[in-house]
């Protein structure tokens, strides 16, 4: 059964890699931001295998990762607002952009066009 | 096949965690560095546990992967409007280079010439059923080795008036950090009223359990830290101003109960910071529960910053 | 003792990798992080190197974790003094490093 | 028997994860990626901790497991609603 936990938790750390290759792509800061919350989730879920393969003390680690695993996506949000201590829920999304108010097809038009903005600024 | 596997775990881990290491150093945009920074967090405190330190990888789960995301990203959201064009050197700088890699191939091959010491420490191993708790790591943070910790737990204040010093003028009086606002009742807000009480428990039970399990002040502590710091950020609770008074008594409490108890262990047991055989597990659990306050408080404050006005920028 | 060499020997690389992003980044933020990466591979490497005997020696692992925290520490203090930076001076780079336009 | 149960579920919740990265790299724009995330992984975390909980050797191991798997969850919930309004903001302009 070792054996076995042990090959699902490198099943689990290759297909982290695939996330670290959308945190490297990007394009939106919100994909790299996303990804790297799945990273957070692998790694809990490798912390759990762990904590059978070896020691169970390992599950304290997971617990502590588990709870601070949206920590720094809630300070990626906070970052993001105008002043950089808000809360995206506060300001209404311009109306033109909101997904509801569109078809599929226009709302997929807006994620092909409106692409990185680090890019535009010249560092993405 | 098992000892194959392990050794294919540890490889694939180690993989990882280089390729985001040279994703940090070498990639383009200060914010793509940033959140792979935040990855690389995560993924040691998976290698910790694979070497075996669990007490380590506790702390590195809260601080890699917590707190020094918040900080970095914080600062990024500050700093993207005086975002230099350029963040990296032109071209390849293969000076630097050429001393990273002649500074690893250095340590590397000091691995293979390092003498394996006797292990573990028979002198350790002699004195541990004295310490008077189970865990080793905190009997050395707290009893072996208490004079690293004091001055460690002073480093910690040191650095918390530094960033203080850098406030200015106008908002020595404001509230620490920026005014952190959210919509009442809106997600972010339900999150930061939901979160803190669980980690509030788990927090308390790492400390508690940290003499005989893994776990401990610095775990514990940090751990506090980053849950206050999602009140903080939900706007649940409103950081106080640097002179609030119950504030700084929780920063000295640790260093200060630190303090007297090894002044007492100089009068009753004969020397600084030694703590009395009979007596060592309730004044290492005295001294961890201060400990644990002050670390809290202090590195949330840390993280928040120096107090700054609204509209400041 | 095979899987500490591997180990032992990312925290070396992290270390070197590191020192080439101290050296090469020009935006402060990227030094405060690549010198994180210094820091953090040091004490795998450390960490590896207390873990070679029968058991795992608590001492270094100790020392570790004050290390972890005195890191986040002077991050912090760095991380205050880089948004000072910009604040007085408009930019996130050392006025001797800026390249001509 | 418990052994069967671990096999199954651990494999499951492998699948999962593969799965919500395939999402991850194949979707075409940020709010679909967001779906492959959130669903996908929690899912494969929660079969993946089920599986574990069979091996656990006590109850308090079997809570520590279910608690992981709640906060989990929490964050993800919170997270996804967050990321997306941040996402549609920095996206309209602001």
């Amino acid at each position: 059964m070792t054996a076995w936990l042990s090959f699902v938790a490198i099943g689990v750390l290759a297909s982290l890699a695939g996330a670290l290759w959308r945190v490297w792509r990007g394009p939106a800061p919100a994909d790299r931001m996303m990804a790297a919350q799945l990273v957070g989730t692998g790694g809990v879920a490798v912390l759990i295998l762990l904590a059978a393969v070896q020691d169970w003390a390992a599950l304290d680690v997971a617990v502590a990762l588990a709870l601070l695993a949206a920590l720094a996506a809630v300070g990626f949000v906070k970052a993001g607002t105008p002043d950089g201590a808000g809360d995206p829920e506060e300001e209404a999304p311009p109306a033109d952009m909101q997904l509801s108010a569109m078809t599929p097809d226009a709302a997929a038009q807006v994620g092909r066009t409106r692409r990185d903005p680090d890019r535009r600024r010249g560092d993405g | 096949m098992t000892a194959a596997l392990g050794l294919a775990l540890d490889a694939a881990l180690c993989a990882l965690i280089l390729g985001v290491a040279l994703a940090v150093v070498a990639g383009r945009g200060v914010f793509r560095a940033v959140v792979f920074f935040i990855v690389y967090g995560l993924l040691a405190a998976v290698a910790w546990v694979r070497l075996d330190a669990v007490n380590v990888a506790l702390a590195e789960a809260a601080i890699g992967a917590g707190l020094t995301g918040v900080l970095l990203l914080a600062a990024h959201g500050r700093l993207r409007r005086a975002e230099a064009a350029q963040d990296l050197a032109h071209g390849m700088p293969w000076s630097a280079a050429l001393a990273g890699g002649a500074l690893a191939a250095a340590l590397g091959w000091a691995w293979f010439e390092m003498p394996i010491p006797v292990e573990p420490g028979p002198e350790l191993a002699e004195a541990l059923p004295r310490a008077g708790v189970g865990n080793p790591v905190t009997a050395v943070l707290l009893n072996f080795r208490a004079w690293d910790t004091l001055l460690e737990s002073i480093v910690l204040l040191a650095a918390l008036i530094g960033v203080w010093m850098l406030a200015r003028e106008g908002d020595w009086r404001e509230p620490l950090g920026r005014p952190q606002h959210a919509r009442p009742g809106g997600v972010m807000a339900g999150f930061g009223r939901v979160l803190p009480p669980v980690g509030l428990l788990v927090g308390v039970w790492l400390v508690w359990a940290g003499a005989d399990h893994p776990g401990g002040a610095f775990q514990g502590g940090t751990v506090l830290a980053a849950v206050g710091l999602v009140a903080v950020l939900a706007g649940v609770i409103r950081p106080p101003w640097i002179g609030a008074p119950l504030w700084q008594g929780a920063l000295v409490l640790g260093p200060a109960v630190f303090l007297l108890a090894g002044i007492a262990g100089a009068v009753l047991a004969g020397g600084f910071l030694t703590l009395p055989e009979g007596f060592a597990k309730p004044a290492i659990v005295t001294i961890e529960v201060a400990l644990t306050v002050s670390i809290a408080v202090t590195l949330a404050f840390l993280v928040l910053g120096p107090p700054e006005a609204e509209g400041a920028g | 003792m095979a899987a500490l060499s591997i180990y032992a020997l990312t925290g070396a690389a992290l270390v070197g990798l590191g020192f080439f992003g101290l050296l090469a980044a020009r935006h402060l933020l990227r030094r405060v992080v690549a010198f994180n990466l210094i820091g953090s591979g040091l004490f795998l490497y450390f960490g590896a190197a207390a873990t070679r005997g029968a058991a795992p020696d608590p001492v270094p692992q100790a020392l570790i974790i004050t290390g972890i925290v005195v890191a986040l520490a002077a991050s912090a203090l760095a991380v205050a003094l880089v948004v000072a930076q910009v604040r007085a001076a408009g930019r996130a780079t050392l006025p001797e490093e800026e390249d001509a336009p | 028997m418990a052994d069967l149960a671990t096999l199954l579920f651990t494999a499951l919740g492998l699948v999962f994860f593969a799965a919500g990265t395939v999402g991850l790299i194949r979707f075409p724009d940020t709010f679909s990626r967001l779906h492959a995330l959130t669903k996908a992984d929690n899912l494969g975390l929660g079969f993946i901790a089920l599986g574990v909980a069979f091996q656990a050797e006590s109850w308090a191991q079997v809570a520590r497991i279910a608690l992981i798997w709640v906060l989990a969850l929490l964050a993800a919930g919170a997270v996804a609603q967050l990321v997306a309004r941040a996402a549609l903001m920095r996206r309209g302009g602001a």
